[in-house]
């Protein structure tokens, strides 16, 4: 070969790693289409503030997973030998998104740690202060499982989409409205769907204020709109540190399947309102949970991978998480209807039935935005506060009858 | 199908059961809590993180100081 | 079956997996004790304020590693093919809390961050002002070496508690007063004993000012505690910059196995001292040295699971590490005493020994107390600042003695 | 034995695990030459202010891991039993510096959490603003291929210097001034080097100030010197946010093979210039950045042990880092002269052509302080900014290419 | 030696073409986006972070209150 | 118990020996300090976290000028 021949030789090896080359290979152009998602993701996160702070790290692991040849979210591999009972390690490697995935939503250790993060950052004030709001975080969980129910039927009968329980069960979390509960249960029972199902759940949270304030509107009167609730009484400070540990007790009692969740969610809490560990509370709500939201986002933004997430399964998967958010809202809604009617004394504004789905806190200044509409002098938030986080704990009690049951079940 | 249903009816049955449940014992651990230690405790601490707090109130100071001077 | 039998028998399959059914299991009971226990911790953490940053995780990780059926501190496995001399990854599974103690604490990692951020924390200024003081740091290690003898004793006479050389010397170091030194001791030589010694360490250096003013009190007499130490002289920033290097030169030259503990706690202290690294030393007071205390808190309460922890070898773990602090108080107090009448002209108050023991700084802080009562104007702290760090120095020598030659001799 | 002869015993085999035993086996003398170098690099760091982020960390990782019979740098084992598809763990063992540089450095994780950093910290407005600079970038790069060329050249030619293609391109990286870019490209292509392409890499850095000002003056006349530049045009927020994903998308096209680099950097920026994800930035450019620099540096440092570290491959890498640096400037400079006689309407200063190697934002205020020499009112900073972080770029670009093509044609 | 050679000039190339390319769509990106979006943004956030703005304001503010009440 | 014992001896010889080593060099090394740099150094930097300085600093004045304005 002459120089001149080896040269073009090399660019031609070169034109081989190209991304223009890989997206005209077979498959090529589903790479392409998720990339301009993930711009579009971008885009909604940053221009419409669509929970940016999830999407923002999603959109640009869609991106990043979908680069033809660069194997950003491979898997990883520990090289070394296997001797004397040990992996004696000399190298790791993979793609770096692939490595976070691998090591931490795998296993299920970043959902746990933001959860963490999470507790560090309620304040159960307001549902100790009215602890009946507890059942609207039970009622809107109809949604789970209706849209579990949905995803069954759909599994069986609509050809291409093959759900079986545990995706169902997958799917139906995501009417939890707890973007880390989704991606908990999600890794533990159907991993192949978990991208779509995290991308729903945090675009549905994002959505809330398009989705819910119709159907607020359809199912209550202006009457039960307008609706004043009594002053929340103040709490004491040994109610806030019980308050959590209640709630780790009966959970232990009964659903331990459960205590992943609530245990972390719950420990974030007692560091948060215990007042002798601020520093670890200060952590666990900047530094940690920030970390981790990023390391967590790109990792499970690599889960759109073109031949993983074009198909009708992720269709299905949109189109009922729309339906479980939908639904929960609604129960949500009907519930503190009905609570109204048998509590003559102590009025409910069913508005804030709502948001029992949790969809921390945005769901409760839904339902403020809403009735100061009504009413410019009403304001609901702090009583919305109450079934907001009331919904946290139930989706993962909900969450925890899953991991219980479908193994048994499927 | 049946399995689907089934998983339905149970656990909503124990989200509701475990939610009531927990309404019945806050509402006992808020009445233990405010008969047997109604607010004993040191006055709630401030807002602020505490780990920044020192820096702060140094700046804050010497702002306020410089500011007087003036 | 009919519908009804089925959701019978699926209510039955979830009373299997209820913390209620595990606790009436063989050993159930054990778990529902530690459980308390955890409970106990926390309130002591909480309430008496106890040492809260770490008994607060401490307390929650012993809770949650006793729920029965949940796996919380379930050791990790990696799941994948070994193939070409690689593990090729594809998933991580186990416990959130049983990840942090394989990956953190057997590894020796947290206890050596830690160390790292407890020097980034430590001003060796009134050490340097007045270095004889270090030999109270020294005298201070007694406690360890007698408590050893102690647990050799007991487990060659005592039926039910199984102590060899290895586990006498991490019960040991329980008398060094430092949960990274005891921490990482015990992972080198003992894992099976770590959750009794790490909790034994910390409770005790929560305890301090409970255990040590008696003995203080006994072993002085009123003239001494109120003798008055000179002023210290102010030290220089490059003394401060030299002193961990001459240090880590000391250790390098005599006793390498002591520098994985003092290499770390220097360079913490080299990157706080340097006065051009500024942003790394904030990093390992705040964010790092938080991030991992939560996580190694946790890890360590999670080896109080009942079937290793509620046995005869605890009883004896806590009794000893008591016998330990008691007596590493002692001899310091006994060394500075006699300092005190060989070193007419620069008189030391015989109460700064006690500090020697290390547990920073509160062993310091008792100093100063036990010495205001006696004479209302005798600021001790800063004097025993001295002693106190050099309990620290001093226990990460006996450690790095106790590494490198329990192996040997055992 | 007698007792006594027991005791003497025991003493001895302590003093088989001194670290003076250790300094006089054969080898020895190299470990304590490497530690002298590591005390060296902490003096340059500390008191010369050498780029004391990461020399403190490299320093005490070189001392540190020199250490005989200490083992902190000793690679990670992973013990357990390889069963049902899953290696079951029960304990992690190594040095604690080892496992920083099994799980960061080799993984590439380190660098690329860096550059997210970097990212993070990173205005492109003088860039968008005066884009032309990007060449500047460009001509900067020849550095790295000189060296390249120059290694190749040893390696065939001079005996006991084994460099072949791979080592040649991880040498020539130093020449992009790029820390992280550099630790990355060497530790895919060239592990065994690392250690020295990263030393020299960051030396290099930190003697911007010495090493450029002489090239400056050498290739400029004291009237290009003085040539004032237009004042750069305010750039919006939105060129601010599309910049960096105009670059990915470019990188996406025509250069998967930099897109881990690249694709971090311009996240990090992303985050930083959106204005929605503020705490992410912020955890990005202080907590998460000052984590990795610390574990970075020390395991970075740890590659510095004598028996691989002490022979004149090092040697030869020192004066190609050097040379390529003295290259990159000169070509950065002549680029820049040569388009400022083709751009008349807009004069550009020749002097930052020689802000093309990066080492930001060092040699962009080495631009500008040789500016001011020559006239008091000519402030080059903001100019030299633009091809600052275009040799960023660049230097990625580059990397990129030899990622892709070494492999092909080794 | 031959392919330290090709490496060197398929880099330079490489690294020159990709970053013309850059300039040219640096470029057009910024005419499009003046033209198209003249700045009609929020105005730019203050460089304060954001995290821990709140605690700060209200530890200013308390002292300029305190200030006041002297 | 033998080994008990040596490891006992042993050890608080080895600990007293080195810290008294460490008395020795820490004292030399502080007089060959202060003999040959007598506190040449840059004022000690203050004790305020430097990460959050500029961000309080801006803010404190910020508030004493709001102040200023009442
Ligand atoms: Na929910
Ligand atoms: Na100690
Ligand atoms: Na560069």
């Amino acid at each position: 070969m002459t120089f001149g021949q080896t040269i073009a030789n090399s660019l031609h090896e070169l034109w081989l790693t190209t991304g223009l080359f890989g997206f005209l290979q077979a498959g090529g152009w589903g790479n392409l289409v998720m990339i301009a998602v993930g711009f579009l993701l971008l885009y909604l996160a940053i221009k419409k503030e669509f929970e940016p702070l999830l999407l923002v790290p999603i959109g640009m692991g869609a991106i990043l997973c979908n680069i033809p040849f660069a194997g950003i979210a491979a898997h990883t591999a520990l090289h070394g030998e296997f001797i004397n009972g040990a992996l004696q390690m000399h190298e790791m490697s993979g793609g770096f998104i692939g490595m976070f995935y691998d090591f931490g939503v795998t296993s299920g250790l970043f959902p746990l740690i933001i959860f963490m993060g999470v507790g560090a950052m309620t304040d159960f004030g307001p549902l100790i202060s009215n602890p009946k709001t507890l059942l609207l975080g039970a009622a809107a969980q109809f949604g789970i499982f209706i849209a579990l129910l949905g995803a069954v039927a759909l599994g069986k009968w609509v050809p291409g989409i093959t759900f079986d329980l545990y995706d169902a069960a997958s799917i139906g979390i995501i009417g939890g409205a707890d973007g880390p509960t989704a991606i908990y249960v999600a890794s533990r029972l159907s991993k192949d769907l978990l991208g779509a199902i995290a991308v729903a759940a945090y675009s549905y949270m994002a959505l809330v204020p398009i989705i819910q304030p119709p159907i607020m509107r359809a199912l209550t009167t202006p009457e039960e709109r307008q609706i004043k609730m009594e002053q929340l009484r103040p709490v004491t400070k040994t109610e806030k540190i019980i308050f959590p540990l209640t709630v780790l007790a009966a959970c232990i009692i009964l659903l331990p399947s459960a205590t992943p969740l609530l245990g972390a969610l719950m420990f974030g809490n007692i560091v948060k309102e215990c007042g002798v560990t601020d520093r670890l509370s200060d952590t666990m709500q900047n530094a940690l949970i920030n970390i981790v939201t990023i390391m967590l986002g790109l990792a499970v933004g690599s889960k759109m991978q073109a031949d993983k997430f074009l198909n009708l399964n992720t269709l299905g998967i949109l189109a009922l998480g729309l339906i479980a958010f939908c639904i929960g809202t609604s129960t949500g809604l009907i519930l503190a209807k009905t609570m109204n009617k048998f509590s003559k004394g102590h009025p409910i504004n069913p508005l804030i039935g709502a948001a029992g789905v949790s969809a921390v806190p945005m769901a409760a200044r839904v339902v403020n935005k809403v009735g100061l509409e009504e009413n410019p002098n009403n304001y609901l938030l702090m009583h919305a506060m109450g079934p907001n986080v009331a919904g946290v704990i139930g989706s993962a009690v909900a969450a925890g009858v899953l991991l219980a049951l479908v193994p048994v079940l499927a | 199908m049946i399995s689907g249903l089934i998983v339905t009816i149970v656990g909503m049955l124990v989200v509701f059961l475990f939610l009531t449940l927990l309404v019945v014992s806050t509402t006992v651990m808020s009445k233990i809590v405010l008969k047997f230690f109604p607010e004993p405790e040191k006055p709630a601490a401030p807002a602020v993180r505490r780990s920044s707090t020192d820096a702060d109130i140094a700046i804050a100071i010497a702002a306020v100081k410089a500011h007087t001077k003036q």
